[in-house]
C-alpha cells in the first residue's frame, strides 16, 4: 500500500476521515445514538471513542437535543459532527437545521456561525419500511444556508467528510447504508482539505449526459455500460455535492451532448432535486430534448423487497429510459 | 392462579414460538429486512390483554409483533406480513417494523421512537367525541421517555383528561446504549407524575401483575378520563434487531436475564404448584405446533401483489 | 346579497368555510394553539368555540401533539382540522406529517386513512424575522401522500377548505396573514363541496404563460396587466392546489403561448416547487424558450422591510423578467 | 440594600423606558413588524445579569431586549436593529424577535418556542471542551415547558450535567392562552426535578431574590457542573406583542399585575426606607434620557444596508 493510501470499504473510509478530522482538529465532537461505545449502529464510528475519550460521546434519543446542541456548540467555537442514525428521523427534528443552523450566519452577518457537520444515512434497503427508506436531500437543498453532500465512493465519502468539516457552514452529508460493506478500495488519505463541491465524470459518450448522485449512482454507471456496450456510450456526471452543485459542469456536458439529459436520484420524483437539475439546463437553454427524469414515482416504500424493487429504478429501468433518450433528435 | 398462570404461560409461548420463528425465518432469508424480536419481553403484551375490548386502539413500536398477537391479530398474516406476502396483514408494505391489524384493533407499530404517542391520544380524542370513550394505550421503550414527543403527548393527554395508558416497556437498553447512562434521574414514572398522570413501575415479566395493574388503570381511565402512565420492568434477551451481536452485553447480564424471563418463571411456578413437567411442555409444543403451521401457509402463500404498488397513496 | 352568498374579507372566508364544515360533519373538530377562547391569533376562528363547544379547542404549545393527535383521530374516523400558527412551526414535528400521516393509507392498503386538515399560514410580512417567514410548500408537495393547498381569494379559501376538510386525505392549507384582512368579497357559500384540484385562468394573452399560487398571484397579476398596458398580454395561471396540480392546464396553455413559461412563488428559488412545474413542462415537449422561474433568491429573509423587499420578488421584477420572456422568439 | 435596589430601579427603568419607547416607535410606524415587550418583567434580567461573566453565554426568546439589556447591549444598536438600521446589532436582518449581540455573551432571540434550549445546552459543552467551563442560561416562557425540545435539552443537560441554567419567565400566558389551563399539575418545577434537575420557583419580581437565586445555582453550576432551573413568578403588563387588544384579559388581573409588577414595587420600597420622591423620579427621568438619545441617533442612522443583502449566508 503506497504511502498516504489506505484500502477501506466505505464505512471505513468514514471512520478514518472522522479519525483524521478528531486528531487533526482538536474543537471536533462526535456524538449521537450509539456512536461512541457501541462504535454506532453500523459501526462507522468503530474505535473513535477509545481513542478520543470524552470528545465522542452516545446521547440521549433526542434528536432535537441532539442537533440544537450541536448548533449551540459550534456557535461557541467547535466543530460538532452529530449523528442521525436515518434521514427520517431529522424530521422530529428540522427546526434546528432550518429555522437555527440555516439562519445562524445570514442574520448576524457573519459575526455568528455554524460549522457543524451532520453525518446520516438514507434510502430503502432490502425490507426496510415506509418509515426507514425516504430519501430526503431535496428538503435539505431547498434551505439556504445549508450544504448538502451525498457520496457514493470510499475515496468520496473520505473527502467528503473532510472537506464537510473543515467548512465553516452547516453541512448534511449523506450516507446510504447498502454502501457501507461494499468492497475494499484504496484510498488516498493525505492530501489537504479540499474545498467543497465538484463532481465526477464517471463515463463519457455523446448520447445524452446522465446527471446521478448517491447511491443510485452505481446503478446509472451500470446502465451507461450497458448503452455503451450496445453502441450508444452516454456522459454519467456523479455530483455528490448538491450544494454547492456544479452547475457548469452538467450545464457543459448536456451541450456536449445534443443538449439530451436524463437525471436519476432514488428520491421521490415529484420536486425532488431532479426538477432543480433539469430547470437549470432549461434555464441555460442548453436542452434539445424533453429531459428524462428518473427517481421513485410518487408511492410511499412498501416493506415487501419485490414491491420496494417495483418502485425504485435499477438499471434496466434506467438505460431503457436513457435509450429511449439517445433515440429522439 | 393456576388456571391463569397456565393460559398465561400459553400465551406467552404463542409469542415466543412466533419470535423464535421469525428469528429462523430470519436466517433462512425468507424474511428479509430489519426485525426487532420481543423474546423475553411476553409477559407485558400477556398480561395487558385483557384491559382491552372492542373499539379499544392500541399503539405499539417496531418491537410490536407481541401486542399484535396479544391483541388478537391472526398468526397466519403476521408471518405473512413479516415474508412480504399478499396475505400479509399490509400485504408486505408494512414489513415487521410498520404493520398494523385496525380490525383488531391494533392501530399500528411505529419506527419512530415516540411517534406513537400522539397518535394514541388522538385515537383517545376521537372517542371522547365518537360516543365510544375509548380506551387507547401506547407501548413504547424506556430509551423513548427521551423523545420530545413523548412529553407533548403525555402532557396533551392529562391536560385533556383523555383515557390513554402510557406503557413504557423497560428493557434498559436503547438499542447499543444503557438507558440508565442516558439519564440522571433513573425513575421514569417521576416524569409522568410531574406532569399530573398517576404512574407506576411494575414487574414487567409478571403477567398476573401486569393484568391487575393494567385492569385497574384502564377502568380508572375509563370512568374518570384521565391518563395513567405504566413502566413495566423486563429485558429482552435477544439483540435490539436480528443479526444485533450483543457485544455490549456481558454474559453475566444475559444470565441474570435468563432468570428473569417470564416463561421460564411462569413455568417454574408452575412446577412448584405442582403441574406436570409434561403438561408444562405440552404448551409449549402446542404453541410451536400452532407457529409452524401458521409459517408453513404463510410460506406457502403468494407473494406480495406488484401490480397495485402504486394503489392507494390517496383516496 | 343575493341567497348563498355572503360578503368577506379572506379571514372571514376561512371562517364561514370551517363553520359549515363543523355544523354539516360532527366528525370534525378543530384546534390548535389560542384556536378556540381566543378565536385565533389572527383572529381567522373567532366564534367557533362558542358555537360547536368542545369540539373547538385550544392546545399546549405541543406542535408534535398536535398534528400527531389529529392522525390518531383522523385513524379513528374524525375529520381533525388543526392549526400550525406559522409554517415555520412545522418543522419542530414534521415526522407527523411526512413519516405518519403520509403513510397511513399507503401502508394500509387503505385499511386505515387519516382525513385531517391543517390550517397553517406562510411567507413575509413587514418585519416579520427569517423564523416567521419561509414559503415551505415545497417540502409537502415532496411528500407523496399528502395534499397541498395555497390559496389566494376568498372564493377559493372558502372552497379549498371546503374541500379539504371532505377530502379523505391529509391536506396541508396553505394561507398567507396579508391576505387575512384584505377587501371583503362577495362569495357564493352554497355549492356542494367540490372534488379537489383545479386552477383558476386569471388573465389570457398570448406572450407567455405565468404560473403561480399563494398571495404573490395577486402581483403576477399586477404584473401581468403592466404588461397588457404596454400591449403584451400574457395569461396568468392560478394553481391554488399544487397537489393534486392541474399539469394539463399548463402545458395546454404553454403550447398556446409560444412554449414562454414564466413560474413565480415566493419561496426560495433553488428546489422549489417552480422547478417541478418548469420540468413538467421540459417533459412534455412544450417549452420552445428558456423558461424564466421567479422566486427568492437562495437567501434567508431579514427583518428590516427594505431588506426583504430587495429579495422578495414584487411586481416591478416579475413584469421586467416575463417582459424579457415574451420578447424572446 | 437600598443602594443595590437604587440600582436595580435604575437598571429596570432603563429596559422598561426602552420597552415604552419601542412601543412608540411601532406606533409611529418606525419599527414594522411582531414585537414583544417584556414591560412587567424587569426584575428577571436585572436580578440575573450579575451571574453572568465574560465568556457566558445567554440565549433568549423574541420576548429578549430586556435580557440583550442587562447583558450590556448598549440601546442604541438595540433600536438600530429594531427599526431595521444599518447600526443596528444585526444590520436589521434579525430584527425585534431575532436579534444577537455575541460581543456580550447575547447569542441571540428565539422566534421558535423552546428553540433556543438545546442550543444553550450545546454552549455549554462548547464549554467544557474549550477550557473555559462556561455557564449557559437560557431564557423562555412558561408556555415552552410544553415544547418536546425544551424536555430533552433539560434530559440532555441532566445526563451530561454540564452547566446550564434554565429560566422560566412565569408571566402566566401562552400568548392569548392561560398557560394553567394547558398543564394538569401546575407545578411547573416538578418537570426538571424529574429529570434530576434542581429547580426552584421564586418571585421574579424581587431583583434581590433573583439575583440571590441564580448566583448560587450558577456558582453551583461552575463548580460541580450540572444544570438548574430557576422558575421566575412574574407577568407582562402589556399584551403577547404590540397591538395585541388582550381582550383575553380581566381588568382585575391587570390591577393585580399592576400591584405586583417590579418597579413600582421597587419604588415603594424605597420610598418606605426613606429615599425622596425626587431621586426616585430622577432615576426614571436618566433612564428615559438615555433612551430618548438612544433611540433619536438610531433614527437618525442610514437605513440597512441593501446593496449587501444576499451575503453571509454561506462561508
Ligand atoms: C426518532 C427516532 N430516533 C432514533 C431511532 C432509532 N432507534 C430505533 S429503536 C431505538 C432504541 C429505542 O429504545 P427503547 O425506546 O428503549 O425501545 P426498545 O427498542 O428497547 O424496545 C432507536 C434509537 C428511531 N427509530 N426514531
Ligand atoms: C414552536 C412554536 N410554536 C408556536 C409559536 C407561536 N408562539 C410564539 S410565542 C408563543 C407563546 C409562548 O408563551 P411563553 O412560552 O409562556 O412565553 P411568553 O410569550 O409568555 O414570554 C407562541 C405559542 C412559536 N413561535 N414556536
Ligand atoms: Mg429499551
Ligand atoms: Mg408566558
Amino acid at each position: 500500500m503506497p504511502e498516504g493510501t489506505i484500502t477501506v470499504n466505505y464505512s471505513g473510509a468514514v471512520n478514518a476521515a472522522l479519525w483524521r478530522c478528531l486528531a487533526e482538529l482538536p474543537e471536533t465532537l462526535l456524538y449521537g445514538e450509539d456512536v461512541a461505545k457501541p462504535g454506532g449502529v453500523h459501526g462507522v464510528t468503530r474505535g473513535l471513542w477509545k481513542e478520543f475519550g470524552d470528545r465522542v460521546f452516545d446521547t440521549p434519543i433526542s434528536e432535537s437535543a441532539i442537533l440544537g446542541s450541536a448548533v449551540g456548540a459550534a456557535m461557541m467555537g467547535r466543530r460538532p459532527i452529530v449523528e442521525i442514525m436515518w434521514a427520517d428521523f431529522f424530521l422530529v427534528a428540522l427546526d434546528q437545521m432550518v429555522n437555527q443552523a440555516a439562519n445562524i450566519r445570514y442574520v448576524s452577518g457573519g459575526r455568528l456561525t455554524a460549522p457543524l457537520v451532520v453525518r446520516t444515512q438514507q434510502g430503502n434497503s432490502l425490507g426496510a419500511c415506509a418509515q426507514h427508506s425516504q430519501n430526503l436531500e431535496a428538503f435539505f437543498c431547498h434551505t439556504p444556508g445549508l450544504r448538502v453532500a451525498m457520496p457514493s465512493t470510499p475515496q468520496d465519502a473520505y473527502d467528503i467528510m473532510v472537506s464537510a468539516v473543515h467548512c465553516d457552514d452547516p453541512v448534511v452529508v449523506i450516507d446510504n447504508r447498502t454502501l457501507y460493506f461494499g468492497e475494499k478500495q484504496e484510498i488516498v488519505t493525505d492530501r489537504p482539505p479540499a474545498a467543497i463541491g465538484g463532481s465526477h465524470v464517471r463515463r463519457t459518450g455523446p448520447g445524452a449526459t446522465m446527471v446521478t448522485w448517491g447511491a443510485i449512482t452505481h446503478r446509472v454507471i451500470e446502465a451507461a455500460d450497458r448503452l455503451a456496450a450496445n453502441g450508444t456510450p452516454v456522459t454519467v456526471i456523479e455530483t455528490p455535492w448538491l450544494n454547492p452543485f456544479d452547475t457548469d459542469a452538467v450545464l457543459e456536458s448536456v451541450a456536449k451532448t445534443g443538449g439530451r439529459l436524463a437525471v436519476v436520484h432514488e428520491a421521490n420524483t415529484t420536486a425532488g432535486f431532479g426538477a432543480e437539475v433539469v430547470v437549470r439546463a432549461a434555464e441555460a437553454g442548453v436542452l434539445r430534448q424533453p429531459p428524462v427524469r428518473i427517481g421513485v414515482p410518487d408511492t410511499r416504500i412498501p416493506a415487501a423487497p419485490e414491491l420496494a424493487a417495483a418502485l425504485i429504478p435499477g438499471t434496466e429501468r434506467i438505460a431503457a429510459e436513457v435509450a429511449g433518450l439517445v433515440a429522439t433528435g | 392462579m393456576r388456571e391463569q398462570l397456565m393460559a398465561d404461560l400459553r400465551a406467552m409461548w404463542r409469542i415466543r414460538a412466533f419470535e423464535e420463528k421469525t428469528q429462523a425465518l430470519c436466517g433462512s432469508g425468507d424474511v428479509r429486512g430489519s426485525v426487532h424480536l420481543c423474546i423475553g419481553q411476553e409477559a407485558g403484551p400477556v398480561g395487558a390483554a385483557e384491559a382491552f375490548t372492542d373499539g379499544d386502539a392500541l399503539f405499539a413500536t417496531y418491537r410490536g409483533h407481541g401486542w399484535a398477537i396479544a391483541r388478537g391479530v391472526p398468526l397466519e398474516p403476521l408471518f405473512g406480513e413479516l415474508l412480504g406476502r399478499a396475505s400479509g396483514v399490509n400485504g408486505g408494505r408494512g414489513g415487521s417494523a410498520y404493520l398494523s391489524a385496525p380490525e383488531y384493533g391494533f392501530l399500528g407499530e411505529n419506527s419512530i421512537v415516540g411517534a406513537g404517542t400522539p397518535m394514541a391520544v388522538g385515537a383517545a380524542l376521537a372517542g371522547r367525541h365518537d360516543g365510544s370513550s375509548r380506551l387507547a394505550a401506547v407501548v413504547f421503550g424506556e430509551g423513548a421517555m427521551n423523545q420530545g414527543a413523548v412529553h407533548e403527548a403525555m402532557n396533551f393527554a392529562a391536560m385533556m383528561a383523555l383515557p390513554v395508558l402510557f406503557i413504557c416497556e423497560n428493557n434498559r437498553w436503547s438499542e447499543l446504549t444503557l438507558t440508565r447512562d442516558m439519564v440522571r434521574n433513573p425513575s421514569l414514572t417521576d416524569r409522568p407524575k410531574a406532569l399530573g398522570i398517576p404512574a407506576i413501575r411494575i414487574d414487567g415479566n409478571d403477567p398476573a401483575t401486569v393484568r391487575e395493574t393494567i385492569l385497574d388503570f384502564a377502568e380508572a381511565a375509563r370512568e374518570d378520563g384521565g391518563p395513567a402512565f405504566v413502566e413495566l420492568t423486563t429485558q429482552r434477551l435477544v439483540g435490539h434487531y436480528v443479526g444485533d451481536a450483543q457485544q455490549y452485553r456481558t454474559r453475566e447480564e444475559l444470565a441474570e436475564d435468563r432468570r428473569q424471563e417470564p416463561i421460564a418463571r411462569a413455568a417454574a411456578a408452575l412446577a412448584e404448584a405442582g403441574v406436570a413437567a409434561a403438561e408444562i411442555d405440552a404448551v409449549r409444543a402446542a404453541a410451536w405446533a400452532e407457529v409452524e403451521q401458521a409459517a408453513a401457509a404463510a410460506l406457502a402463500a403468494s407473494p406480495a401483489d406488484v401490480s397495485t404498488v402504486r394503489e392507494h397513496v390517496y383516496a
